[in-house]
């Protein structure tokens, strides 16, 4: 036999000049998936890994089972909100991104397009949840009505910051909020999440965890060992995963996906897993729901693969065009979310673009203000000293002596 | 006051914690049914449950990230990694996470959680049974790092450590779980049942974190030690009749060095004494110190005995260990100095 | 909704004075599987991994596609050569147990109940193929002929030893037999096989690589990265799981195992997986046989699940009475492999008890003789010295300035 | 000599071994189609092709864990950890694995790889983009530790680097890549242009490993640094006067101890800098080392001037930085000693 063995190498959905081809993602049809029992096993959970939850049709009609599913969460009432959220987050990202390019701030992440998913969760969620977010979740924050002051002032790392200015902006932290103190090395909360799930249940406390990692940090080891202990414990856990198609400037195919989805990697564990349309907010609705219920009533963990799509930069320190095509995020296949919700309310009476241009106009001051206030306590441009000391504080519960000197030695 | 083995005394501090606090809980590879490969958890499960006391998956990253998650909420894991040596993979949990977890959200989340695993040698191990990595965890600011040498200090500073509310990694020098070892890996072991510190009270009881214990006071030079090597240097002084203080650290950090500084002076001579390698070890943390706190006190240059810096080797575990010959002549090299 | 959550820990097979039950595993009739082509995609692979390849029935006879597939390589000398292999094994590790026993050794661990999977993978091998097993594949040595008094050398860590008593016993290496240095760490060599793959890729070498692992240990964080990492590149890599029940004293649940098949998991990246019956020699051959065309062919990595059982003790150093009931190894539905294969010779009329019994004396003898004449080199109740600067050679390829100060404390 | 930055000499020493050595595979996070975060390998995946500079999951253990692999066989592997904060999942694999190849197998096998990773802080990157763990690697024997403090020995180091038969931990002040930095953040940093080490010849030449360089000679006081301390060392002495001989140690393991305890006899006086956390750090051995080589020639306890003992801040990261100030205070109070 004569050696053929070659390696393979991942393609992305295009290069710059490139146009993008999408099609190694199969995108089913809105509302042929039933909604299965909330005790699913992992074997009739198949058709839910490969497929795709989906409530929006291409003419933002909401069809199928889980449309039915939803009842009075899919009201036009909360939809408007939900739709609020989404406008909302969009303009902090805009005026943060902007801030951090005039050097008001080091540094700012977007998720932009991905605005559904942490906005339409978190509505679904009960005081005591917790999430370990992952930096591109800030939309969980908004979907919870997070103080604006408390975002704002987090990026810009000054008096405002309830961090103090330790942290990296948009690694938010809020214990009340049901927001796990993020870390810059990926993968290391997934499990973390897990943990605190099995605490939720070992005290009772009506409690869940909700994980969460992006598509390219699938492949830190961390989410096999979060994925391994879920299975073994099977605590109330939700592991999402945001598959926006980009880690960085690599493709999902680095990370293994567009073989099996990320869902099927979750069955291979022995956990039920499902994929979800991110780009569509009913969608996202109904099956965090469905999810959270589940997690809540001890049917164990569950893994949900969000699809969506990266559209922003992936931080303000990158540049997309030098590694993908301008065209890819139109020709995502699974549009954009708030368009799609929008365009959903309008054709249901529940909205008009006048109320759509008003909403927009309105967030826009409400974050504007807000930020006003903030820059006030001092920005990166206009820094205000914090004390050095500062820095030694809350390393330990009480400073001990070798910290002590070190405080001494920065003569404060 | 009863006898225990260091076993014996570890198991009884968890004993007493999971009694006291229904925030506990223990867990780790063989942890649970089983009761550790070396003893150290059996009959907990029995006596506590599945829930409180369990087995888990060979994922060190995992047992520390669930412990995070755990402790965040609100629990008190005490984990076990089966050898110090497998606490590799979870490094990256230990020392960017639960490190970090007060100090980065400000206090809003706190980790109190303790590590403890099996460290050193004298096992023929080799290089995978056999490994100290105490330096590893003294880098790493919001740790703390405890290594007992005997009994009582074991049970009476896992107590504090699980009461603690900060993470703190718990290093059990395993050629000591069954009697102390001065070093002559050829005679017979003696138990802990002849060692005065083979005896702790069978309740709660305190050994504060961040005292060292001077386990033998001397005038002529100081020796800064914990875990086996603490029972080689006093094995080494007595043979050799030198009027040596040996320092027990019992906590590496934060570290006493009040305790250490004071005799230095007094004796203006130190000896520095760990089981792993040389370069970067801990020892040279504790030669910066004393170097600088003592200065004008030394008359002879701080040496250290150290395992060498190469893997534990399996059959020539005795070549590479730091015993009594070793300590002796750096006693005396540094008395003649 | 009121909490139900609860945690789940999985159970053993028995524990001490319990009678085991093994109905987790569901056990298919031998040939029943079609052989399918070399370049089965993982979407075909599905009945691979959930059923299992099995070729000697109930009654020693060779049936089905794959004992066809076998041809020539399921003759009768073949498979007295693959017999001898395995008493071979067996002798190795029952003289070496009690030297350990005697305190001639530090420690052991024996293989007894796996012995075929080793010893028949390694007969399909070519030179230049490299295995990086656990301490629990010395079955591949024999299977390699690799010479018996530098394997039991080994063990005794004398100058006989060809790694020099550096390492504990059991951790062999070779590179001329295809045995890469055994870590003590779990896990961490799965992804380095895919590494040496890789390189037989880029350098066109015509070799392959083997990953060798426990069941307990897949739990580990670099089985992930190797799953990953081949289901990416493609490398001609054969990722193995011996699924022998146990970890220590941890059933294979705390490892996700009974909820999927390991051979599951790697479907969940994309990877063609199949499930061999680990104690029916003829079926490793054939499965091995199989994988190892189809990774040397190209077309890439393939995950075996062996499903067998760990009869032994885990090492020298464990009691298993104490976790588990001592009828389990009795109660194993897969059986013995030695008895199998013996049975199915003596049905074939290729073999009889006599000439068995001969077979049995005769290897014992030779390990006997060997085992000897090492002993004379050394054992750890009469130990010669080795000049402790030993220790000092090859950290690096030369020796740095602060070794040879270190050197010459040693006085040597 | 053509003028290269940091970066330019990086990627330059990997063209020239691609070139040269078909054994040579660059890969990592980013490092392929895009060139790498900091640009380090733009332009190799285009001039060599995807078999030889490649892009990889986001698994910092499989990154390593493959290179062994690939070494063992044959290959020489140069691999980028996307920051020096990223190198902890892989920790297991470098410091246990790689590190002990060719000892543990008796030379059978061995394990020339290279892991480059960005290192130090100065781009408000806070905790998880700034840290410098050389000390961890300084403790694991096997392991040879580089870190350069200009564009000529960058180049020059990781040729040297991927031509040796050893593992070799290559660490990169980020701080550095685009230009000298004396400490004075609020100026403008000024490009390597201007530097008499921003030239480099443009085709192979070897920085020899394990060789300190004396980047300043002065009589009163010697000076320990690397990397961006190096240039803060040098800023310091320039503004205050002090004659002071600046050592740039460029490998820390295996250290050139000969140069340095040369210096410390002439000066009699030491002052040790990093950027890393103070307790344990290598400054911790470099101390350690010269207070045992040079006892009777020191005339002041040697001192560190390092980060502080907690995680890099975000917002106050130039309170956290060892500054000019702080390394000026430290001459004199040595010098006053
Ligand atoms: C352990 C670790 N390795 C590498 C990085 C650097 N890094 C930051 S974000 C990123 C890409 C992550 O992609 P993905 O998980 O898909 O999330 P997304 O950015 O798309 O939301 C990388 C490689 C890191 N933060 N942590
Ligand atoms: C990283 C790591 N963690 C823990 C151990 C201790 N240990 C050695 S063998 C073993 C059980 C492994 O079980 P399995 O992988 O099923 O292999 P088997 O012994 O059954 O062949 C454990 C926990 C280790 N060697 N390495
Ligand atoms: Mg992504
Ligand atoms: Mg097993």
């Amino acid at each position: 036999m004569t050696q053929t063995a070659k390696l393979s190498f991942p393609h992305p959905p295009s290069r710059p000049g490139v146009t993008p081809d999408f099609s190694y993602l199969k995108i089913p049809k809105a509302g042929t998936l039933a909604v299965p029992d909330v005790k699913m096993s992992v074997e009739d959970a198949a058709p839910y890994a490969h497929g795709l939850i989906r409530v929006l049709d291409g003419k933002g009609k909401a069809v199928g089972p889980w449309a039915k599913y939803l009842g009075d969460t899919g009201s036009a009432e909360i939809l408007r909100r939900g739709l609020r959220d989404m406008l909302m987050m969009r303009a902090i990202d805009k005026r943060l991104q902007i801030a951090q390019r005039q050097g008001k701030t080091s540094f700012y992440i977007q998720c932009t397009g991905e605005e559904a998913i942490g906005c339409g969760f978190a509505r679904m969620l009960s005081k005591g949840d917790m999430n370990f977010p992952t930096y591109r979740q800030q939309s969980l924050l908004v979907g919870s009505d997070y103080p604006l002051e408390l975002m704002i002032g987090q990026v810009y790392s000054n008096s405002m910051d309830p961090l103090k200015g330790r942290q990296l902006p948009v690694l938010h932290s809020s214990r009340e909020y049901g927001y796990f103190t993020v870390s810059g090395n990926l993968g290391t909360q997934y499990v973390q999440a897990v943990g605190w799930a099995m605490a939720a249940a070992l005290m009772k406390d009506d409690g869940i965890a909700a994980g969460w990692i992006g598509d390219g940090a699938t492949a830190s080891n961390d989410f096999h060992g979060a994925l391994l202990t879920a299975s073994v414990y099977k605590p109330p856990v939700i592991l999402n995963v945001v598959n926006n198609q980009w880690a960085i400037s690599s493709c999902t195919g680095f990370a293994g996906g567009g073989k099996a989805t990320y869902a099927e990697r979750g069955l291979g564990y022995g956990i039920p897993s499902i994929r979800v349309d991110g780009n569509d907010y009913l969608a996202v609705l109904a099956a965090s729901k469905w999810a959270i219920d589940r997690a809540r009533g001890g049917d164990g963990p569950i893994l949900i693969e969000w699809l969506t799509y990266r559209a922003a930069a992936h931080s303000s320190s990158d540049d997309p065009s030098v590694y993908r095509s301008k065209r890819e995020a139109a020709a995502w296949p699974l549009g954009d979310p708030v368009e799609r919700l929008k365009t959903h309310l309008i054709l249901k009476d529940a909205w008009s673009q006048e109320r759509h241009v008003q909403a927009e106009a309105e967030v826009l001051d409400e974050v504007r203000t807000v930020q006003k206030e903030v820059e006030s306590h001092g920005t990166f441009v206009d820094p205000r000293p914090m004390p050095p000391a500062d820095i030694l504080r809350d390393v330990y519960a009480e400073m001990p002596e070798h910290l002590r000197r070190q405080r001494q030695q920065m003569g404060s | 006051m009863p006898s225990m083995t260091m076993i014996e005394a570890i198991r009884s501090a968890m004993d007493i914690m999971l009694e006291r606090d229904n925030r506990t809980v223990i867990y780790g590879e063989d942890v649970g049914y089983f009761g550790g490969v070396f003893r150290c958890t059996a009959g907990l499960q029995e006596k506590y449950g599945q829930e409180r006391v369990f087995d888990t998956p060979i994922n060190e990253s995992a047992i520390v990230g669930m412990a995070i998650g755990m402790a965040a909420h609100g629990m008190r894991p005490c984990v076990e990694m089966q050898f110090a040596d497998y606490m590799f993979p979870a490094f990256d949990q230990i020392s960017q996470e639960a490190a970090r977890i007060r100090h980065r959200s400000n206090g809003d989340f706190t980790c109190p959680i303790v590590i403890r695993m099996p460290t050193g040698g004298g096992i023929f191990g080799g290089q995978t049974h056999s490994q100290s990595p105490e330096a590893l965890f003294t880098h790493v600011a919001g740790l703390k790092v405890v290594q007992p040498s005997n009994p009582y200090d074991a049970k009476g500073l896992l107590i504090s450590a699980m009461e603690d509310t900060d993470p703190v990694i718990f290093l059990e020098p395993k050629r000591l779980y069954n009697g102390p070892f001065g070093g002559d890996h050829s005679g017979q072991a003696i138990g802990w049942k002849q060692h005065p510190k083979g005896k702790a009270p069978a309740g709660h009881y305190r050994v504060p974190l961040g005292k060292a214990n001077i386990s033998r006071p001397g005038n002529d030079v100081t020796v800064l030690a914990y875990g086996t090597m603490v029972h080689v240097a006093e094995a080494a002084v007595k043979a050799c009749g030198i009027d040596a203080e040996i320092i027990d650290l019992r906590t590496l950090l934060p570290l006493d060095l009040e305790t250490i500084v004071t005799s230095v002076k007094k004796t203006g001579r130190c000896v520095v004494l760990h089981e792993a390698t040389r370069t970067s070890g801990f020892g040279a943390e504790l030669i910066a110190e004393v170097q600088e706190a003592c200065f004008y006190h030394l008359e002879a240059p701080i040496v250290r005995v150290t395992g060498w810096d190469a893997p534990y080797p399996h059959a020539q575990e005795w070549d590479y260990f730091p015993g009594p010959e070793r300590v002796t002549k750096a006693l005396q090299q540094t008395l003649e100095a």
